[in-house]
């Protein structure tokens, strides 16, 4: 029964969370897109634009849904919320950090807990494969919702798209085959605490730097891969906006579109955290607890609220008086939370985790803001006649290591 | 430990560079591999020489076991023995100058490397022929050189004539391959082994019959690969292969195979005194009955070609006569002054610009010195002057023919004057007078002419300085040397006698030749067309052959048994399935419901044997 | 059935004959659509139905006896499944675009 | 609790497969097949072959049925036109196919009486260790000759499907 409960909150709680990050994803990517292009980004709805997201979600919502003529309205419709579907699945079994106690609470006579829960939805000990089946059946959304479209570019981008996943999913599965060989286990917790220690003392025993063969070509195939799973320039050719106006969801509007939006950036979230747990030792930190690492996340916060503060007090644009000094105290706080013993074991592995994903996604918008798009017959041929050779290379490699040093 | 597989396979490894690569490859590292791997095979042969005491320790290895069945097995084993390595010497020597010469010769001839090719693998089959340990693995060697020899003959392919020769060369060859083969069927059912060292040992214990049999067997093989009577046909059409081929495969070294597994199995040869009365007498018919062609031909190329049946013939003799040595010794001396004899053509023919004919040459000795003089001393040496190669070698057998029947001897010295007469026909024909034909002749380049220096040295020396009875007296009795000075006078005699006679004939007096032909008109035109032996052949055996086969097996036998046969099957399987096809709907759900009940059928038939119902 | 048997049955789980059962079920339909269905594609999904429920059947095999080797044969079924996919779409591919139909009763070309 | 969910996915499952027969468009009967294939992996899991399960998502519905998919769009196919000439279908095809389900299940029934009760989780043979174990030692040839006819099946198709080139 309590374990019912607890799930339920947990879901809740990231629920919520990962939504909200979903739109505010948005808001990082136009504004780091802006300050890559030495523009302002959405700077008039709140405070640096920061209430855009609430007003897009808004709009999208209040918008009219337009059902084009001539449509499969069934698969028209079941589309977009297949894509959503999917990429949430595939959240669930993502875990984030260690485990977390409650103590007991006394109410009365009748005492609840303690429970003890870990920070994750659901510890499946295929997880890996999981994700990789959740991820071979993203597929459907997109080549569905071109198809039922009823229209030649959305119908293009749609078999694009579900070429190229096709094509991607082979260097994405080898990729991910050669860490789990030293992994020795296909649960996403067990290769994370797999990847925790240092060597030397201080280098993390991350999978990409672990002997016998560190596997930094295999993260590297592994994000050239994702960059396509997840339709990101430089391979968003399935809404190649100059070729095929925007490919699959040519015609889609309103909650349908934001539907498709949320999958792409869930299916982003998905991959960076997938990765980190992988390939970058998931919520280890990057050094030692003994040479302080512990203290890097209050400092950081506590320097950010500084500099908040710093610049409230002297503000460039007059709303900023007001604003920012907000923010410090909300950066303080943080920082205050960072540093409180208790909480200390149950957020610095959320806080590394969230660093590393958060770098991830940063390397995504980095990309799109500074790549050209590839050629379609490019986009296979690299897909077939490079990445695919070097990834299987790669994993054989790693094999004949792993089996000559174990 | 001495490596022997290294001789024949630095060939081979040119064979698959060449063969492999040499399209693409520029002709200097074409002749380079080449050449260069023959003459690193020869050193290597010389450095084995020196390591075996030139064959007077006998080496033998064994590399594997290539067939087994039983207790009968055959390895692949290379042996050298001092025959061997005369053998290799000759060969690899040979071999090296006449792979530069050819550099020279086929410098402007298509399929540069192909040529090459095919010389490095005949080197290859040669020289395994030479060192093989048993009598299936000088087979392949056998079987080998007659490919290359097929092949090289036809290398010019698209002239109709090439490809009808190398074809000829290829057939005539399947004869003596048949009787060899039978020979070694013969050798496995008696002997039980093919090796030679436990063959010979128990040669002596056979009864004679079967070593008879074999012998003669063994000499229709010998026969069809040295060109004797009666197979000797394929030779002179042999002479459309380039020369240099002519010289090496024609002349010096395939050719000589025959006399080199006769002398090999002499064991078995002297308990079967029949059989060596065979060789010899074949040996000494086609002695006298080609040079008596090579006198009135024209062609250059084939006057030597018929010279060398002739030669092959002593060299039969010798070894009929039981002057094994003297065999080898003449066909050592042989393929020195006869190599030079056909590269000294292929010069002259180099410098007359492709011409072949000896009537349209002539006067040669002012633009090709070097050529005349090389060709001289071959001349002399082939017609037996002392003190050059060809006296010691022929002498030697001439001696033994004269202890072994006296007739012999005198037709054999009379063949002697004769080849002595052609020869120099030849030579004067082609040097002497003026230049009758087209163009301006030439001396040839160096890489041409310095192996005719060589041989020529050879040919000189040769005779005396490699004195092969002696070297082989630890193999075959030393046939003693009476100081017989009629012998040595006549064989002189003659020799210089036909010289005389060409230089009246051909210089002094140049239009006696015709008054004689037009004498002797019948006799001469039988002789000029070779006797019409082709023809005979043709009309005796080809033409029985190819009309038997077309009415009875063409027409009866494939046409009438085997496709009616078939045919019938056909017919009957097409009205059974006539009736067949009417459950064929060609519907593929009828076919599934087909299915479905069958499963039904099959489910049900189960659970009644089971029980189950 | 008596409650007895229910309670066994949320007692002990689901009894393997209902896998079989199932298994059986999801074939005949396979086996229906063989026959009913026109469309060659169909057909061929309706194939790979079939497929499925052999390899259910397989599954359930094993965890009755307690045996990895059942599931390995699901495994190569899956693999021949796959091959026989690209190969007969390939077909399929091919027949479209000499005959331009997909209805299999239009197939026939094997009759004459 | 494991009756209600084999009853529950064993129930989408025969909809689905139904679904897949009744389905006009090509389509709506592939997507149908994906449920059904779906809903087996769940069984799977169920009977402890939590490889296979993820194997079964990911090479059927992941991959072939993409596939299936993807030459549906490619053809365009539509529904499909009611022309049929097999009349021994149309007659015996019902009552053959009822045949073989009733056989089967009799079979089933008979050959395994109520002893044999699939609990989820006492038999954990299906880890990926366990199959990997069993693949590589004892089914290694069967497991080598399947990546042969996997590369046939590969040449075989490109093969057939490449256009002529005039």
């Amino acid at each position: 029964m309590e374990f019912l409960v607890i799930t339920a909150v947990k879901l809740a709680l990231i629920l919520f969370v990962f939504m909200t990050t979903l739109a505010y994803l948005q808001w990082v990517e136009r504004k780091v897109i802006a300050h890559v292009q030495v523009r302002m980004g959405p700077s008039r709805v709140g405070p640096h634009g920061l209430l855009q997201p609430l007003a897009d979600v808004i709009k999208l919502i209040t918008k009219e849904g337009v059902l084009p003529p001539h449509v499969n309205k069934f698969f028209y419709l079941a589309a977009p919320f297949f894509a959503v579907f999917m990429a949430l699945i595939a959240i669930s079994i993502i875990p984030f950090g260690t485990s977390v106690t409650i103590p007991a609470i006394h109410i009365g006579s009748s005492t609840y807990g303690p429970y003890t829960t870990m920070m994750e939805l659901a510890n499946v000990n295929v997880g890996i494969l999981l994700i990789l089946a959740v991820s071979s059946m993203g597929v459907y959304g997109i080549a569905l919702a071109g198809w039922a479209s009823n229209n030649k570019y959305s119908l293009i981008g749609g078999l694009r798209s579900s070429a190229q996943m096709i094509s991607y999913e082979l260097p994405l599965s080898l990729a991910i085959a050669a860490p789990l060989l030293g992994a020795g286990t296909l649960s996403l917790r067990g290769i994370a605490d797999t990847q925790a220690g240092y060597m030397l003392g201080f280098i993390p025993r991350w999978a990409i730097f672990q002997l016998p063969f560190p596997q930094i070509f295999s993260f590297i195939i592994f994000m050239i891969a994702a960059f396509a799973e997840t339709n990101r320039i430089p391979f968003d050719l399935p809404e190649a906006e100059n070729e095929l106006v925007a490919g699959f969801h040519v015609e889609y509007s309103s909650m349908t579109f934001a539907a498709f939006f949320m999958a792409e950036y869930a299916n982003m979230v998905t991959v960076c955290s997938v990765a980190t747990l992988l390939f970058l030792g998931g919520w280890q930190p990057l050094w030692p607890e003994a040479y302080g690492s512990d203290f890097i996340a209050p400092l950081i916060f506590f320097i950010s609220g500084a500099i908040c503060i710093y610049h409230g007090l002297n503000p460039a644009r007059p709303f900023d008086r007001i604003t920012l000094p907000v923010f410090g105290v909300i950066f303080f706080g943080l920082a205050g939370l960072m540093a409180f013993p208790p909480t200390v074991p149950i957020l610095m592995p959320i806080f590394w985790f969230l660093a590393k994903v958060g770098f991830l996604l940063f390397v995504f918008i980095w990309i799109r803001a500074t790549l050209p798009r590839f050629r379609y017959d490019q986009l296979m041929g690299f897909a077939w006649k490079f990445l695919f050779p070097v990834a299987l290379a790669n994993l054989l490699i790693t094999g004949f290591l792993v089996a000559l040093f174990e | 430990m001495y490596k022997l597989w290294l001789i024949p396979a630095l060939p081979f490894i040119g064979f698959l560079i060449n063969g492999i690569f040499g399209r693409r490859l520029s002709k200097t590292v074409i002749n380079a591999v080449a050449v260069l791997s023959v003459v690193l095979s020869f050193l290597w042969v010389v450095k084995t020489g020196f390591a075996s005491d030139w064959g007077a320790k006998e080496l033998h290895s064994h590399y594997f076991t290539w067939i087994q069945s039983g207790n009968f097995r055959v390895g692949w084993n290379y042996s050298v023995d001092k025959l061997t390595m005369i053998m290799l010497m000759i060969v690899t020597g040979i071999g090296s100058l006449i792979h530069i010469y050819s550099t020279g010769y086929m410098a402007h001839e298509e399929g540069y490397y192909r040529f090459f090719a095919y010389l490095n693998l005949f080197m290859f089959f040669m020289l395994t022929l030479v060192l093989a340990g048993n009598y299936l693995l000088l087979f392949v060697g056998w079987e080998g050189v007659g490919l290359c020899s097929y092949l090289l003959i036809g290398f010019y392919f698209v002239k109709k004539s090439a490809t009808n020769a190398g074809n000829k060369a290829f057939i005539v060859n399947r004869i003596g391959d048949f009787g060899f083969s039978l020979a070694i069927f013969l050798i496995v059912v008696n002997f039980g082994t093919l090796e030679f060292r436990p063959v010979f040992a128990a040669a002596p214990g056979k009864p004679v019959e079967t070593l008879t049999a074999i012998a003669l067997l063994l000499l229709v093989g010998a026969a069809g690969k040295s060109a004797q009577i009666p197979l000797y046909v394929w030779l002179p059409d042999a002479m459309e292969g380039p020369t240099p081929v002519s010289a090496l495969i024609h002349a010096a070294t395939m050719v000589t195979a025959g006399v080199y597994m006769c002398t090999r199995s002499a064991a078995i040869f002297t308990h079967a005194p029949i059989a060596m009365e065979t060789v010899a007498l074949i040996g000494l018919a086609t002695a006298v009955f080609a040079a008596t062609i090579g006198i009135t031909q024209y062609d250059i190329k084939k006057v030597f070609a018929y010279s060398t049946v002739s030669q092959l013939g002593y060299m039969f003799l010798g070894v009929g006569v039981g002057a094994f040595s003297a065999g080898i010794w003449h066909l050592m001396t042989h393929a020195f002054f006869k190599a030079l004899l056909f590269l000294g053509a292929g010069s002259v023919i180099h410098a007359c610009h492709g011409e072949q004919d000896m009537r349209h040459m002539g006067g040669l000795r002012k633009y090709a010195p070097i050529t005349m003089w090389t060709l001289l001393c071959a001349s002399l040496a082939i017609s037996g002057v002392p003190p050059l190669a060809g006296f010691w070698s022929k002498d030697a057998i001439l001696v033994a023919t004269y202890q072994h029947a006296p007739w012999m001897f005198w037709v054999g010295a009379a063949t002697a004057g004769i080849t002595a007469f052609y020869v120099f026909r030849a030579f004067f024909m082609t040097f002497l007078g003026e230049y009758k034909g087209h163009g301006h002749p030439h001396e040839s380049p160096a890489s041409m002419w310095a192996p005719l220096v060589a041989l020529a040295a050879l040919s000189i020396g040769g005779g005396y300085f490699f004195n092969v009875p002696k070297i082989l007296s630890g193999m075959f009795p030393l046939a003693e040397e009476p100081d017989n000075p009629m012998l040595l006078a006549v064989s002189i005699g003659v020799g210089v006698l036909g010289i005389a006679i060409a230089y009246y004939m051909y210089v002094v007096n140049t239009e006696l030749p015709a008054r004689v032909a037009s004498a002797f008109g019948s006799l001469y035109t039988l002789v000029y067309n070779k006797y019409f032996v082709d023809e005979v052949y043709d009309a005796a055996i080809v033409h029985p052959i190819v009309e038997g086969s077309t009415t009875v097996l063409w027409h009866g036998v494939d046409q009438g048994v085997i496709d009616g046969i078939v045919n019938g099957v056909g017919y009957q399987s097409r009205g059974i399935g006539g009736i067949l096809r009417l459950v064929q709907s060609g519907n593929i759900r009828s076919y599934a419901t087909w299915v479905v009940l069958g499963s039904v059928a099959l489910l049900l038939v189960l659970g009644i044997a089971k029980g189950a119902f | 059935m008596e409650p007895s048997d229910a309670l066994k049955l949320l007692q002990n789980g689901v009894p393997i004959s209902w896998y079989l059962t199932l298994s059986a079920v999801l074939f005949a339909t396979g086996v229906a659509g063989f026959l009913f269905r026109r469309n060659i594609i169909t057909v061929f999904m309706c194939i790979e139905l079939m497929l499925n429920a052999v390899n259910l059947s397989f599954i359930a095999f094993a965890h009755q006896h307690r045996q990895v080797s059942g599931q390995l044969f699901t495994f190569f079924v899956m693999v021949v499944a796959a091959a026989e996919a690209a190969v007969g779409l390939a077909i399929i591919l091919t027949v479209f675009r000499n005959r331009s139909t997909l209805n299999i009763d239009e197939i026939n070309t094997l009759r004459n | 609790m494991d009756l209600f969910a084999f009853l529950l996915f064993a129930f989408i499952a025969v909809i689905c497969a139904v679904n897949v027969v009744l389905q006009r468009h090509p389509i709506a009967s592939a997507l149908s097949l994906v449920g059904v294939m779906g809903s087996l992996a769940v069984l799977y899991l169920l009977l402890g072959a939590e490889f296979i399960a993820m194997a079964q998502i990911i090479v059927y519905a992941g991959a072939i049925m993409v596939l299936f998919v993807f030459v549906i769009m490619l053809l365009n196919a539509g529904t499909e036109e009611r022309r049929g000439r097999s009349w021994l279908a149309q007659i015996l095809g019902l009552p053959a196919m009822l045949a073989l389900l009733g056989l089967l299940c009799f079979f089933a029934y008979r050959s395994f009486p109520d002893a044999g009760f699939a609990k989820f989780g006492d038999f954990r043979g299906g880890t990926a260790a366990e199959v990997g174990m069993a693949l590589f030692t004892d089914y290694l040839l069967p497991f080598e000759v399947t990546s042969i006819l996997i590369l046939i099946a590969i040449v075989g198709a490109i093969v057939l499907a490449r256009k002529e080139l005039e």
